[in-house]
C-alpha cells in the first residue's frame, strides 16, 4: 500500500520536472570555472580561531593537484618533476647533521593527531598522527592503511646516510617524491618542530624502537 | 525532571524481554569544562524495573554507565498487555517514570 | 498501522543484528579474531537501542510544538514532498525549490520552514545548530532526527533535473577534490580510493554508488563518542575541521553542493539513518 | 499508536518527594546524598579487595558458569556494551566491573525470582582493561572475567 503511494507520487514528481526540464530545452550545465568554486568558498566559510580564510586559498600545488585529480590524464610530467625538484630543493635538514631522536617521545607524537584546527589552540604542539595512516609498532592494533606499512621500517631498510636523508626528507615534504601525495607536509609547512621530526626519525629507524622489534 | 525513556518489552511465551534507554548525561565529575573546571558528577544511581507493580529488576549504577544509558534483560510470568514501568533516580535526586505495555 | 508495521520491522532487525552478533561470537570463540571482526562484533552489540531514539521523540514534540512570532508548528514544512509530508521526503533532497529559487538540503530547507511558517530569525536558529558535550540535543539536531525518522527505508533519489540541480552537482564535485589549508587536504585525500581506512574507521570512496549510498543512507547518525546526533551538515562541517580549513558555515552553498554530489552518487540507496556510529 | 504512546508517556511521567524537594530549592543539589540503600563504598572501590570489604562476603572465586558479554575490541571507550549470564543457581546480584576504571564498579543490578540471571548495559572504559561479572549465588561471591581493548578511532582529533 504504502510501496504504490510512494510509487505513483514519485510518478507525478517525474512528470513535473519532467515538464520543467522541457521548457528548459536542454539542461546541460557548464563545467563550473575555478573563479566560481573559489567565490563559493569564501562565502561558505569564517575564520574560526587560528584557521584564517587564507586557507581556502590554493597554493600552486594545491591548485594542481586538484585539477590532475579531476581531469583524465592526472598531473602531466613535466608539472610533476618541477614540483617534486621544488619541494626536495627546499628540505632543511637538521643543522647538527643528527637525524635521531627518541623514539619514546615520537611515538606519542606519531599518537597524536591534534594541531591546526580551528579547535585546537593556537601555537600548541601538534602531532603527526603517523598512526592514522600507517602501521607502526605493532602493538598497536588501531592503524590506518592510507599510507603504507611502516613496520620494521629501520631493520628492512639499514640505516645509511642515504636513507636518513630520504626519510627526513619524506617527512619533511612527502611531495619530494610523489606530487600529489595525501601526506602532509610535515617540516615545510611547520606543523612538527625539528625535535619532533628527529622523534619520529628514531621511532623508525631506531633498533630500539617497537616499529623495529 | 529528565527526558522521556524509551522501553521496549516483549512476550515471548511467559518471557518478557525489557530494552530501556534513558536520557541522561551521566557525568562522571572528572570531566573538565572548556574553562579547566570540573563538570560536577551527575548519574543515575538507582533504577528500578517493575511488571504489574511487581519488582523485576533493580539496580544501583556509578558514573562508569555511559551516557544514554541503555538497559535489557528479562524476566519470567509476564505476558503481552501487562505494565511495565521503569524508575530511576539520579545522585541530585532527581527522578523519572515511563511506562509501556508489554507487546 | 504504519507505525506498527515499522516499529516491529525494526524490533526483528534488532533482534536478527543480535542474534548474528551471538552467532559469530559462538562460531569465533576458539579461532584467532581480527581486529576488524572485533570492531563488527562492537558494532552488532551496539545496533540494538540506538539513542537517537530518544532525540526522535524531542523532535517531534519540537515538530508539533508553536513557535515564533506567527506562533505556528512546523507541520506544514514542504519537504519538496508537500506540506507536512515527511514520509520519503530527505531521500530526495537536496532539490530545487521554485519558492526559495534554490537548490536546499534537508536542512537548509528546515531552517527556511523555520523563517517562513514561524516567522523566526535565521541568525537565531542557526547560531548554535550543534550540541556541545555535556549539552542537550540542540532544536536542530532534534528536528533532524525526527525528520529522518519519518524516511528510514525510503530509496535515494537525489533529482538531477533543474539546471540549478546539475550545477550544484558539478560544483560538488569541485569541491570534492578542491585541496587546501597547511595539511592540503581535499576531501578526495579520504575518500576517493576503495578498502581505506583512517585508524580502524573504514573511510567509504564516496566517488563509488555503493559506499556513497551507505555514507548518504548513514547520516544523520549518533556519535557514541560524542553522545550526541551529528546531522549531514556537521558531517561536512567536522570533515572541514579536521581538513583544518576555517569553519563551514551551517546551510553554505559549499555545503549543499557537496551533498548534492552525495546524494546523486548514492542514488538506488536505501535510507538507515539515524544510524549508530563511533 | 504514536500519538498513545507519547500520551501515555508524558501522563506517566513524575517526580519523588526527593525530586519535588531539589526542584522547590528546599534541598541544593549538592547536599543530595546517596539514597538509601546506594552502596556508595562499593562503588569508590579501587580493588577487588575493596570492594568485597565493602559488599561484605567471601573473596569471588572463578566460575565457569558465568559469561561476560563483551566486544573482543571497543572502538570507543565512552560506550562498551557489556553484560553477564550467570548459569549459577540462585543468582541474586551481579555486578558488572572495570579493573582499570578509577573506580572498578559500573553497576550492579539485584536480580529477584523470576528475573533471568542475564543482563546488558553499556559503560565507560578509560582504557583497556579486565571486564569483571561479579555474581553473587546462594550467598557466595562468583567472578568471570574477559579483556576488553579498547582502541583510539578517527581521525585523531
Amino acid at each position: 500500500m504504502r510501496k504504490i503511494f510512494q510509487y505513483s507520487a514519485s510518478l507525478v514528481l517525474f512528470a513535473l520536472l519532467g515538464a520543467c526540464a522541457n521548457t528548459d530545452s536542454k539542461p546541460v550545465v557548464a563545467e563550473p570555472t575555478s573563479e566560481e568554486i573559489n567565490a563559493i568558498l569564501m562565502a561558505s566559510f569564517m575564520e574560526k580561531g587560528q584557521a584564517k580564510m587564507d586557507r581556502v586559498i590554493q597554493t600552486e600545488l594545491q591548485k594542481a593537484c586538484s585539477a590532475a585529480e579531476t581531469t583524465p590524464g592526472g598531473l602531466p610530467d613535466a608539472k610533476r618533476t618541477a614540483l617534486q625538484d621544488a619541494a626536495l630543493a627546499a628540505v632543511k635538514y637538521p643543522a647538527d647533521g643528527k637525524y635521531l631522536g627518541d623514539w619514546k617521545a615520537g611515538e606519542k607524537v606519531a599518537q597524536t593527531g591534534v594541531g591546526f584546527q580551528f579547535s585546537d589552540k593556537a601555537g600548541s604542539e601538534a602531532g603527526g598522527n603517523c598512526y592514522a595512516c600507517h602501521q607502526l609498532a605493532p602493538q598497536e592494533l588501531s592503524y590506518g592503511n592510507i599510507g603504507p606499512s611502516l613496520q620494521q621500517y629501520g631493520k628492512l631498510r639499514g640505516d645509511s646516510e642515504e636513507i636518513m636523508k630520504y626519510t627526513w626528507a619524506k617527512i619533511w615534504n612527502s611531495h619530494a617524491y610523489n606530487a600529489c601525495s595525501n601526506m602532509p607536509r610535515f617540516g615545510a609547512e611547520g606543523i612538527l618542530t625539528e625535535t619532533q621530526l628527529k622523534d619520529v626519525m628514531a621511532l623508525l629507524m631506531s633498533p630500539e624502537s617497537p616499529v623495529n622489534k | 525532571m529528565g527526558d522521556p525513556m524509551k522501553i521496549r518489552a516483549k512476550a515471548n511465551g511467559d518471557e518478557v524481554e525489557v530494552k530501556v534507554l534513558m536520557s541522561h548525561e551521566m557525568e562522571t565529575g572528572q570531566r573538565k569544562a572548556a574553562d579547566g573546571s570540573l563538570v560536577p558528577a551527575w548519574f543515575i544511581q538507582s533504577v528500578t524495573a517493575k511488571c504489574n507493580d511487581k519488582v523485576v529488576l533493580q539496580a544501583n549504577w556509578g558514573p562508569a554507565v555511559s551516557k544514554n544509558p541503555f538497559l535489557s534483560f528479562s524476566f519470567k510470568g509476564g505476558k503481552a498487555g501487562d505494565t511495565v514501568d521503569v524508575t530511576w533516580t539520579d545522585n541530585k535526586g532527581d527522578t523519572r517514570t515511563d511506562k509501556t505495555k508489554v507487546a | 498501522m504504519r507505525q506498527t508495521t515499522k516499529a516491529a520491522v525494526k524490533f526483528t532487525a534488532a533482534a536478527l543484528a543480535g542474534a548474528a552478533a551471538m552467532a559469530s561470537f559462538a562460531m569465533n570463540a576458539h579461532a584467532q579474531k581480527t581486529t576488524e571482526q572485533g570492531i563488527q562484533e562492537y558494532r552488532d552489540m551496539l545496533a540494538d537501542g540506538n539513542p537517537a531514539e530518544l532525540v526522535e521523540l524531542r523532535g517531534e514534540d519540537l515538530w508539533t510544538k508553536p513557535q515564533g512570532p506567527k506562533n505556528a508548528s512546523l507541520e506544514k514544512c514542504d519537504l519538496g514532498s508537500g506540506p507536512g509530508k515527511l514520509e520519503g521526503a530527505v531521500a530526495t533532497l537536496p532539490r530545487f525549490f521554485g519558492d526559495a529559487g534554490k537548490v536546499m538540503d534537508v536542512e537548509t530547507r528546515l531552517v527556511h520552514c523555520m523563517v517562513t511558517l514561524q516567522g523566526r530569525d535565521v541568525a537565531e536558529i542557526t547560531k548554535k545548530p550543534y550540541s556541545g558535550t555535556g549539552e542537550k540535543p540542540t532544536e536542530l539536531e532534534s528536528l533532524v532526527a525526527y525528520i529522518y525518522a519519518q524516511s528510514r527505508g525510503a530509496k535515494i533519489k537525489v533529482p538531477q533535473s533543474h539546471p540549478e540541480e546539475l550545477a550544484s552537482r558539478a560544483r560538488g564535485e569541485k569541491i570534492f577534490f578542491y585541496r587546501g589549508g597547511p595539511y592540503d587536504f581535499s576531501c578526495a585525500s579520504c575518500h576517493a580510493t576503495d578498502d581505506q581506512r583512517i585508524r580502524l574507521q573504514g573511510l567509504p570512496n564516496l566517488t563509488k554508488p555503493e559506499p556513497a549510498q551507505a555514507a548518504f543512507a548513514a547520516w544523520p547518525a549518533y556519535r557514541v563518542s560524542q553522545g550526541a546526533v551529528r546531522s549531514m551538515q556537521w558531517r561536512m562541517y567536522d570533515c572541514f575541521r579536521q581538513q583544518r580549513f576555517p569553519e563551514l558555515k551551517y546551510g553554505s552553498q559549499a555545503s549543499i553542493d557537496l551533498i548534492t554530489y552525495l546524494g546523486v552518487k548514492a542514488e538506488g540507496g536505501t535510507m538507515q539513518a539515524t544510524s549508530l556510529k563511533r | 499508536m504514536n500519538q498513545n504512546r507519547r500520551t501515555m508517556l508524558k501522563a506517566s511521567s513524575g517526580m519523588t518527594v526527593l525530586g519535588l524537594a531539589v526542584a522547590a530549592g528546599l534541598i541544593k543539589p549538592n547536599e543530595v546524598f546517596a539514597a538509601a540503600g546506594y552502596p556508595e563504598k562499593a562503588f569508590n572501590a579501587k580493588s577487588m579487595d575493596e570492594l568485597i570489604k565493602a559488599l561484605g562476603g567471601n573473596m569471588p572465586t572463578e566460575s565457569k558458569d558465568i559469561t561476560v558479554v563483551a566486544p573482543d575490541i571497543a572502538e570507543n571507550g565512552a560506550v562498551v556494551p557489556v553484560g553477564a549470564d550467570s548459569k549459577l543457581a540462585k543468582t541474586t546480584e551481579i555486578s558488572l566491573l572495570v579493573s582499570n576504571n578509577p573506580s572498578m564498579m559500573s553497576a550492579q543490578f539485584m536480580i529477584p525470582a523470576g528475573t533471568d540471571a542475564k543482563v546488558n548495559t553499556r559503560v565507560k572504559m578509560g582504557k583497556s582493561s579486565d571486564v569483571y561479572a561479579l555474581v553473587k549465588a546462594d550467598g557466595k561471591y562468583y567472578f568471570a572475567k574477559k579483556e576488553v581493548k579498547v582502541t583510539l578511532g578517527g581521525c585523531g582529533g
